[in-house]
């Protein structure tokens, strides 16, 4: 007759558990990284010794690979410039973008006019974009980051109008009555709504953005990690290709794991974390 | 445990609910909190702002595990519950009557709303989406929504606030209606006194943070005997017993 | 065509050089002709080709020796039929003051097909061997895709460009004219005659389970190659397939011709041998792989006889 | 001595102005949408007029050129090729992606574990994918529309991550008081809240996708706009890219215009919708 | 037009104000409303639940700017307004010592803020995020709000539900002496009849939607003289005066 259905022992022990569990994901989202990525590799290995292939070279073999090209200084160099073109066209592409997609998200007369120069802007190919900037601007650094930044810019408003659009009014009109300044209305009222917005934008924006940053070294310069991996692709070296492309996702690992992630905990930790 | 045949109170009795802030700080909400409301009783609760009521209420809803405690809900009452949260939780991209009908089990979801909408005051107001209304007419939608799901426990937390007297009598009097209808427990946390003292059968008096019962007020009379000059005399009651709350 | 006729899948680029051979084949029913019905599959670019091949896709590709070498030394069974000699070349402008390879120190040079393209490699040992010049270091070397490339010299901001054979016939109906070509360097550096950079690719399974319906592809297309040879009028009817008319047809037309492979098979593989060794030197591991000689078997053994 | 801030008069015009105008765009998306595309082309004949080159051929000769490829039917023909894998990886790439990051963003344990998964596949180069899905399962369509999907998978599941993260939990547990099916809770309580998201993916998703497929031709298929815009690449016929890439960046605005636009104003009309 | 000298009143004149809902319906909220409040005066307005009183707030604040009529505030009030909306409205992201100093100019940002805390019994609450309060203790940090800026008006609306009384009754006293301790027009929302007896120098009794005047309750006592007997005359006065009302 005892129609209960939360006991506290059970819920006490479950709340324990929950507690130990969390402070280790907490303290140490290195050691899960690492597990994470053992899997990876083991299922990887796995996988090159059941169905040997070229296409698909064992961890081993690319880790060689990754070896030799980081001692004779190659790696170091042409990873070192992609880094650069990336860096730059995020930084370009992420501030340009964001204030036109907010701008965009709040004044719907605006974005009904300017939608379909960014539904073109949107599905213009990137080699289309690059060879036009190519042509223009000669075959420069500038020509290249400028290039890829018009690439992404457009993706980045997308998300950024949603974001604009999906703001809260009563925190502006808070804002309004009590007369925040214009810095302090960005950065108390918008900025923290946009977060998520933004963190989407910037996650898929800086793998998107080293994606054309790729194509772009193979269309017209004469280092970086896309011409290596084109050079590699010419004379069909999967190990060397996955060397160079597991060295930069290495890289961007480190920047989500020390950078990115600790970042985002602080800007959202007045979220209650469901379990 | 209940002897067989005897319907299970609603029985609470929690050692210890404890938040950790996102800086750092912690508090005690509640600490050796424990009552009991028989089948079919309607209860009150009073107690200082801040004093952890919600965070009961919370607890009995299922909707925070992380205490050290148990609780045991009256028979049936864990498929049937019905609440009125403190803010009044609509969901804004669904229209007043849709949110109403949502919560509704497949059973009743065709159900004819038109009395209960007129008697709360929202007939005209059924196709607005919540944004549309004031605080007055959602915490009425939001009552419209417990009342409609015919529920065998009813929680509400300070239903009639934000109402204007007149409205909020009529309201009192609907609440009465639904759970007089069926045998239904009710838990309702309230500021307001002469409401508290109008509506329940026991006033559970709580201590300010961390809640602990500080006493339990009976309220003996009848409740058609309970007019305005009776209820004055409950509220010297009421006073007497507990000088220091409320 | 004969329903019966056995088919051959050959990948090529739709406005590739290969095509207009194939075109021709097509055309005159050359492969009907030789008892073979070849299927045309058209890409976008050279890779796509390869990569079709290493999927098991096509019967057919074209693609040069060191590729072949490369990936029969990493166990694949390829093989080649050689199909054109023709090779890229550095272009300058015709009133560029560039007269020889001194020259070009100082100057911004298009390279297209990256740091390990074969004709780059060769001139660039050239220009070592000869005048004791680093290219990659004297010059500002500038690497990207070969219309990019044709593009930029046109424009000027290139001082030369060293291009694949037929961007530079086209380059050199717009007024330019070769510095040195990769046969030059080729020959330079110890080779007897020109080699087929290109050739027709294909398993060496295939070529042995189906001997003739292969030999008879390699005469459609020695068939195709005589008829380009001798008719102007079968150039006319290609102009749309190759894009070009009047005066660019012309040396498109004739640097073709002078493309069309000639020597006794083993003689090119002798050239290709040694040529070999002279890459493995220049273009290092990177280029050639850990093997240093090139894989026996590169070019296809049923033509020495 | 009068200190008002807002008199009758001027808030009343202001009013009926706003109106007038809100009443024109809204009935003539379509209007604006053509205003916006002649004002584009009209910079373009401009600046095709001001630097003419072969790079950037004016807006008229592209109309022609386009008029001959679609009377040839070539256009009809690669534009439909591509559509469709467009259409497929879309929806599989939505689908999947979508699920994941709904369960990434809710379950935080799963999340710290598969994060650098995730990250590998974000930063995946296209090239690599592609290659490898071509030698492994051959060069099908099947292949194809599966390299593309795994492209753009992570780039979703990054974004509805974001948006399951900011998801209210308030609703959540009214929904669980008032015992919501999981159906009853997908549709009334995840997807409006989600709804943002979901549109921020889908819009930089297609352009993605599309620019993918485009990829994903040049490699390996023989019909669809990317193998016809990399053939009049090798030819440097600029005026015949921009006449497919126009084409079907005319087919994207059409279904903007009659579709998500359409959706979208249905999907937020509870929004008080901003002036 | 007032003389010159003589300070201007918060003087509002709207001939109507209509929503339209997202579904099509048109509601009139506000129809000839029309009244006046001296600078330094403390008005109340009272009317039922969705008559109108939080749109006129919100005209009144600049809000909402899409009616027809025209208001005007006193001297200096156009920047130097506070409100409390209805729902607390603190930024989830801010704690709520941070969403208090946000509210305030540049001058004051640093200001001691101790003392407020303490009398509304926020001082062991200000590093936390408003997700983690009580709605009573979130009404308490948007009167910490609203009484830090040091205002000229004052917009209050329904201030002290979800309160209990002595906590209610606390802070009406705090909101006394802020608005006494410099020239403040305060205009709050009500549904609590002897809070607005106690509090007011003038009732303004609104009519149900579309809101209209009803008429004027001046309470002539000295606030020092309200006290529950008086307080119980006022009520019975103003019952006569308004039978229907309330
Ligand atoms: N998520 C949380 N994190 C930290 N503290 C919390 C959290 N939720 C509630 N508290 C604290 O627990 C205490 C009790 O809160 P609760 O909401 O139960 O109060 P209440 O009795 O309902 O008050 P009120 O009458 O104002 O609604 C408060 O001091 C509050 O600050
Ligand atoms: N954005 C809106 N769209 C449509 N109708 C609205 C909108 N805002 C308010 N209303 C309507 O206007 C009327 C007055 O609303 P208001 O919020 O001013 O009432 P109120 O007097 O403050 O009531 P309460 O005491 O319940 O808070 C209500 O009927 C409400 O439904
Ligand atoms: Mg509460
Ligand atoms: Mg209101």
């Amino acid at each position: 007759m005892t129609a209960g259905f939360g006991s506290g022992k059970s819920v006490s022990a479950g709340r324990r558990a929950r507690a130990v569990s969390r402070a280790i994901g907490a303290a140490l989202p290195a050691a899960t990284t690492l597990a994470s990525l053992l899997g990876l590799c083991l299922l990887w290995g796995l996988a090159a010794g059941m169905w040997p292939s070229r296409a698909l070279p064992p961890p081993l073999e690319v880790w060689r690979v990754l070896l030799k090209e980081a001692a004779s200084g190659d790696l170091g160099y042409h990873l070192a410039m992609t880094l650069w073109r990336v860096v730059a066209a995020y930084l370009v592409a992420m501030i340009v973008g964001s204030v036109i997609g907010v701008l965009l998200g709040r004044y719907w007369r605006a974005d009904s006019f300017f939608n379909p120069w960014l539904v073109l802007f949107l599905n213009l190919p990137a080699l289309v974009v690059i060879v036009l900037a190519y042509i223009w601007f000669g075959l420069t650094e500038a020509a290249a980051i400028g290039a890829v930044a018009i690439n992404k810019i457009p993706n980045v408003i997308v998300t950024m109008r949603e974001g604009a659009r999906a703001l809260d009014p009563r925190y502006a009109e808070m804002a309004t009555v009590y007369r925040l300044g214009p810095l302090d209305h960005v950065r108390h009222i918008l900025m923290p709504q946009l977060q998520p917005y933004f963190a989407a934008a910037s996650r898929s924006g800086i793998a998107l953005i080293w994606k054309i940053v790729l194509v772009v070294e193979l269309l017209g310069r004469s280092n970086g990690v896309g011409f290596q991996i084109y050079l590699y692709f010419q004379i069909f070296d999967v190990a060397a290709i996955l060397a160079y492309t597991l060295a930069f996702v290495a890289i961007m690992l480190l920047i989500e794991l020390f950078l990115v992630q600790p970042l985002e905990r602080h800007a959202t930790r007045w979220r209650s974390r469901s379990a | 445990m209940q002897p067989a045949g005897v319907a299970a109170p609603l029985k609470v009795d929690i050692s210890e609910k404890t938040f950790r802030s996102a800086e750092g700080v912690t508090i005690v909400a509640l600490r050796g909190l424990s009552f009991e409301v028989r089948q079919g009783e309607f209860a009150c609760l009073l107690g200082p702002s801040g004093c952890g009521k919600t965070t009961t209420l919370r607890i009995l809803l299922g909707l925070d595990r992380q205490f050290s405690g148990s609780y045991q809900l009256p028979e049936g009452g864990s498929n049937r519950v019905a609440a009125v949260f403190q803010e009044p939780v609509l969901l804004p991209w669904r229209t007043v009557e849709q949110n109403v009908r949502l919560a509704l089990s497949a059973r009743l979801r065709d159900k004819d709303l038109d009395r209960l909408f007129e008697i709360l005051g929202l007939s005209s107001m059924r196709s607005l989406y919540p944004s549309e209304l004031s605080l007055g007419l959602a915490r009425r939608a939001a009552l419209a929504r417990a009342f409609a799901t015919e529920p065998a426990i009813l929680f509400l937390d300070e239903p009639f606030t934000s109402l204007d007297e007149r409205t909020a009598d009529r309201l009192r009097r609907l609440l009465m209606t639904v759970w007089a209808a069926r045998p239904t427990t009710a838990l309702m946390v309230t500021h307001n006194l002469r409401e508290a003292l109008l509506l329940a059968d026991r006033i559970i008096v709580l201590s300010p943070r961390p809640a602990q019962v500080l006493g339990i007020f009976d309220v003996g009379l009848s409740r058609h005997l309970r007019d305005a000059p009776a209820l004055d005399n409950l509220v010297s009651d009421f006073h007497k017993t507990f000088p220091d709350a409320v | 065509a004969n329903p019966s006729a056995p088919k051959i899948r050959v990948g090529v680029l739709k406005f590739g050089t290969v095509n207009w051979e194939l075109d021709t084949i097509k055309h005159n029913k050359f492969d009907a002709a030789n008892g073979i019905d070849v299927e045309v599959v058209y890409f976008a670019g050279e890779d796509a080709s390869n990569v079709a091949m290493l999927a098991g896709d096509l019967d057919i590709i074209v693609s040069d020796w060191l590729w072949v070498s490369r990936q029969r030394s990493q166990g694949e069974d390829l093989t080649l039929a050689p199909y054109s000699t023709a090779v890229g070349a550095i272009m300058v402008k015709e009133d560029a003051p560039i007269r020889g390879i001194p020259d070009l120190v100082g100057k911004k040079i298009g390279v297209a097909g990256g740091s390990l393209d074969k004709s780059w490699l060769l001139i660039q040992g050239l220009a070592q061997r000869d005048n004791g010049i680093d290219l990659t270091k004297g010059s500002e070397i500038v690497f990207g895709a070969p219309p990019l490339l044709s593009e930029k010299a046109i424009s000027g901001e290139l001082d030369a460009v060293l291009n694949f054979w037929h961007f530079c016939a086209r380059l050199e109906a717009r007024g330019f004219r070769r510095l040195i070509g990769a046969e030059d360097a080729t020959k330079a550096l110890g080779a007897s005659g020109p080699v087929s950079a290109l050739g027709y690719v294909f398993h060496d399974k295939w070529a042995n389970e189906n001997p003739d319906v292969a030999m008879s592809f390699v005469k459609a297309s020695a068939a195709a190659k005589r008829l380009l040879a001798q008719s102007d009028a079968e150039w006319q009817r290609l102009a749309p397939l190759v894009r070009a008319e009047g005066r660019e047809l012309e040396v498109l037309r004739d640097r073709y011709r002078e493309g069309i492979p000639n020597r006794p098979l083993a003689d090119e593989e002798r050239d290709a041998a040694k040529l070999y060794e002279i890459l493995a030197d220049l273009g290092g591991e990177k280029l050639v792989g850990e093997a240093r000689q090139m894989a026996p078997g590169t070019f296809w053994a049923a033509l020495k006889t």
